[in-house]
């Protein structure tokens, strides 16, 4: 259970972090109809966040509740992969970032569908339906871009190559993952198969550059993570912070 | 055969007792009947200005969006948000059935030609802000608007009647935040008075000038497009909140605030109709920071929107050299 | 003794916040010249909030030192005027801002060198020099900003737009500025003066936009900031507030 | 009269002959002395790179600028920014002595055809890194650049002396941070150790690859710019941080470490040399990240040095017409 929570975190973590970053969005996106999905699909991965953490806090029995987890951690006890965290740029890296995250978290919780813990398996039986929308959204986007002005498609190649070498990170296994039998290597393929795809209809060449460097073989997974980490999590938790053992 | 002059003349005539007829027997007037143009203006530039204020308005509290402290008021803070840009595309779609476009409104806010409601150029300080927000100027929005849902404009009435209906949810929720704070801590209490101090008059100024200074009123009420004064309606609202804060035990800072039982109403003070002139004509505390962000978002999206267009002709080429 | 630490502490808030507004500049100004003169005048503002917090502490009988004033306050007992809290933008927004603040507060500590308060004189004595230096150097870029290019011109005047408005309440009393005597009202003419000759000489005109609207009577001298204020706090504030009582 | 072929040959012979006697005689070689083209490349390249490093520097530190837990801190922090904008300035001068420009050598870093340090890939992530990189990476640049102080070329030289003085001030204050910080709480030790953890290999690694890989150092040598091999600096640095360590009370993250009695030094382990290839070839965790915010403020600025030079051509025309 120990692992399990801890797979647990990774997870929600990513999910709570994205979340934040889209949520930035909000009041600055390039169009109404864009306000809304951008905050439809914070909803989700926050959704998506609240049951993971909520899971973690029981199977580490901490007894941790999902604020506690959400709002009293420090950088280095937060297991997101860094992709998650970086700082928000225009809305080709938006659109990148999702298209990017989607696809791989959709086939990673296509897999975990049926996995034995049964608050996992829900999560991601209505998170691969989710992603899928999210994954769409993406795409179409990077359609409609890729294949759009002379200068929205070098912005999107701008994003791509600024993203990609985070990408590698999601497919890098951690201890936890390799004990627990849900190693993300296999997911390598089919994900840059799809991307491959969606790029291809773009007009978007497929970026070469490889993984970023860790850190003394650490990064997102084991808590290294990037400096825009902790002015996103001084944020996320100021008011909590300010108010210890207060209800909201 | 081309409509003679005097033709022209006696159908404007009847479409005109067509039109009060409609409006005096309460039905609803729709996108292709024919209407007076100054009624045309006047629901032009009152929908707009309320889409405006839809879009506007997710400014105040989007500023707690990422700061919210528990997860469940994040989700419930960004549903709300999400909520305000979709009202926003209900009453733009509204103003179109009147001939006019998004994009024109857009233009016309970003530079300052419309305006939007005053009250959201006030900063939010804290999170209690977003409580205070949802019950006084949520409340005080829907006194204003529950009686457009009987509008004579039908698009625009049933665009109140969605919004509405979400507007009271946000009421709620909003109302639910303070009663939390209230049984929290000192530190919580503390900051929900302050923002009930910081908000209250500001709430109040959302009615509008004080009907002998409100010169437009006669002609919509009798458009049916508003159907109470502006101090009716104040009134109403003072009346409503006054028994909700003192069950959420917080003080409204007016000390001429008393029981009228003669009237069977509350008195109450009178706002600072200087400090509201000043919002309104631009110099509020947060009007060019409002303002900014949304043109900020307009013109930094504009190549976004321009891809879009380039890929959909694209595509329409493609299909029709195609098919 | 209350008013007077009251007083000490809208100075020092008015250096702090300033000074943090200074230091986002650091890796980000437009020439290598310019960081070293940005951290120097971050450094004297700096200097001068902390001897005025250190004696706000003294006078208010509370025993506070200069970090817990700093870290520990909420932004609702900030004192500081709003111009000083306003987000950085380009860097005629930078000179501009300087240009108001500087040519303000040194014609106060001017005032304030003689101030039966030893502490309060020394800092406005030492204090009026440092100023002087930053009234130059933000006029000296006025003028060549002003009458450089085009672009430079617009942006001067832009930058001039948004914080003239702001500037009104450096010079609007509050009552613990006048049971001490020290109103800023007189300030107003000489300073209007002032910055009357330096944007003539840059060839800028002198706005004539009133000030911003208070709050219900209240602005940032009664702890009524504006929103950008919350963010600067959080930054400013997060690691100290970490570490309830370590030292560093 | 021309000098003839032969003449130029003879003088180049000549001047040849008296910069290896000056070098040999660990004298200085001045900007207008005669030196040959390798050296002036040499010396462009390494005083660029150094420039370089001490501008991209001030970032993982600067990180933490905002954010100093105490005032104090953030004064000396603020303090040794300036002092790293101040030391590019020196270098960027000393390398203009050698004929390039700095805006030239600007350009070169944004587009990448110039480095700087490895080191400053890596992030900060708590403000223990402001101490630990005072510490070890001021420490090994004072390692590297103490030697650089009785360089050849008089101009280098002279800037490191006044460089070297103000690092060993940092250093005292990082290690004066750390010693603060091992004696406070257990989460302010645990922040320095983890710290320590992540910096300690990329910090060997600022010397450089190993003695064998390390193709030009020979000529240097000879030239008396480089006077030790990277790997008897690593050495130096180890055995003289060792110490500091234990004095410290932190943990050095090298099993291998060890009291080597014969060789009066410590025996090391061997750094992840794949990950500082990595990091050399861009694919860094900052790499991106460095080079974009200098980019960002060399670009963002570029119409306020436009401005400064229309100015000064205007003033230097009314100058003329009125003088």
């Amino acid at each position: 259970p120990a692992d399990l929570a801890a797979y647990c975190l990774m997870l929600g973590d990513d999910a709570l972090v994205l979340s934040q970053r889209l949520i930035q969005w909000i009041t600055r996106a390039p169009e109404l109809e864009e306000e809304v999905a951008l905050a439809n699909l914070g909803l989700d991965l926050l959704g998506q966040a609240r049951r993971l953490l909520t899971r973690a806090g029981q199977l580490d029995g901490s007894g941790r509740g999902e604020d506690e987890l959400a709002y009293w951690r420090e950088e280095s006890a937060y297991r997101n992969v860094r992709l998650v965290e970086l700082e928000n740029g225009d809305f080709a890296h938006c659109v990148v970032r999702l298209l990017l995250f989607a696809t791989a978290r959709e086939e990673l919780y296509r897999r975990l569908a049926d996995h034995a813990d049964p608050v996992l398996s829900a999560v991601a039986a209505l998170g691969v339906k989710e992603l899928a929308y999210h994954r769409e959204y993406a795409s179409s986007w990077t359609v409609r871009l890729g294949d759009g002005t002379e200068e929205s498609h070098r912005r999107m190649r701008a994003a791509l190559d600024a993203l990609w070498p985070w990408l590698e990170e999601l497919f890098t296994p951690h201890e936890v993952e390799l004990r627990l039998g849900v190693d993300p290597l296999p997911l390598r393929e089919p994900v840059l198969a799809s991307l491959e795809r969606v790029l291809a209809e773009a007009t978007l060449p497929l970026p070469a550059a490889p993984g970023r460097a860790y850190v003394n073989g650490r990064a997102g997974r084991h808590g290294v993570h990037t400096e825009a980490m902790g002015p996103l999590l001084a944020e996320l938790q100021v008011v909590a912070r300010a108010h210890p053992g207060a209800t909201w | 055969m081309e409509p003679t002059e005097r033709s022209v003349g006696r159908w404007v005539v009847e479409a005109q007792a067509q039109f009060d007829a409609v409006v005096a027997a309460e039905q609803r007037v729709e996108p292709r009947d024919w209407m007076p143009e100054a009624y045309r203006a006047t629901l032009v530039r009152q929908i707009a200005q309320h889409a405006h204020s839809e879009i506007i308005g997710m400014q105040p509290e989007g500023n707690w969006l990422t700061r919210a402290p528990s997860l469940r008021r994040k989700a419930i803070l960004l549903a709300k948000a999400q909520d305000e840009a979709g009202h926003g595309l209900y009453l733009y779609a509204a103003a179109e059935t009147l001939g006019v476009d998004r994009a024109e409104l857009t233009e016309k806010l970003v530079d300052g030609r419309q305006k939007y409601s005053s009250i959201f150029n006030y900063p939010t300080l804290t999170f209690a802000d977003v409580g205070v927000i949802g019950w006084l100027v949520d409340g005080a929005a829907i006194c204003n608007q529950v009686p457009l849902c009987r509008c004579s404009y039908g698009p625009y009435a049933r665009a109140m009647v969605r919004i509405c209906k979400e507007e009271s949810f946000h009421q709620r929720q909003g109302y639910e935040l303070l009663m939390t704070l209230m049984a929290g801590t000192d530190a919580q209490r503390a900051m929900v008075q302050d923002a009930v101090d910081r908000w209250w008059w500001p709430s109040l100024m959302m009615f509008g000038p004080p009907d002998g200074a409100s010169p437009n009123s006669e002609r919509s009420m009798a458009w049916r497009i508003k159907r109470h004064s502006n101090d009716e309606l104040r009134q109403r609202f003072v009346d409503m909140t006054v028994p909700q804060a003192e069950h959420l035990g917080v003080l409204l800072p007016d000390p001429e605030l008393a029981w009228n039982a003669e009237r069977g109403s509350w008195d109450f003070g009178e706002p600072d109709w200087s400090e509201l002139q000043q919002v309104i004509k631009g110099h509020g505390p947060c009007n060019a920071q409002r303002i900014e962000r949304r043109r900020a978002a307009h013109e930094g999206g504009a190549w976004v929107r321009e891809a879009a267009s380039a890929y959909a002709a694209k595509q329409a080429a493609r299909e029709g050299s195609s098919g």
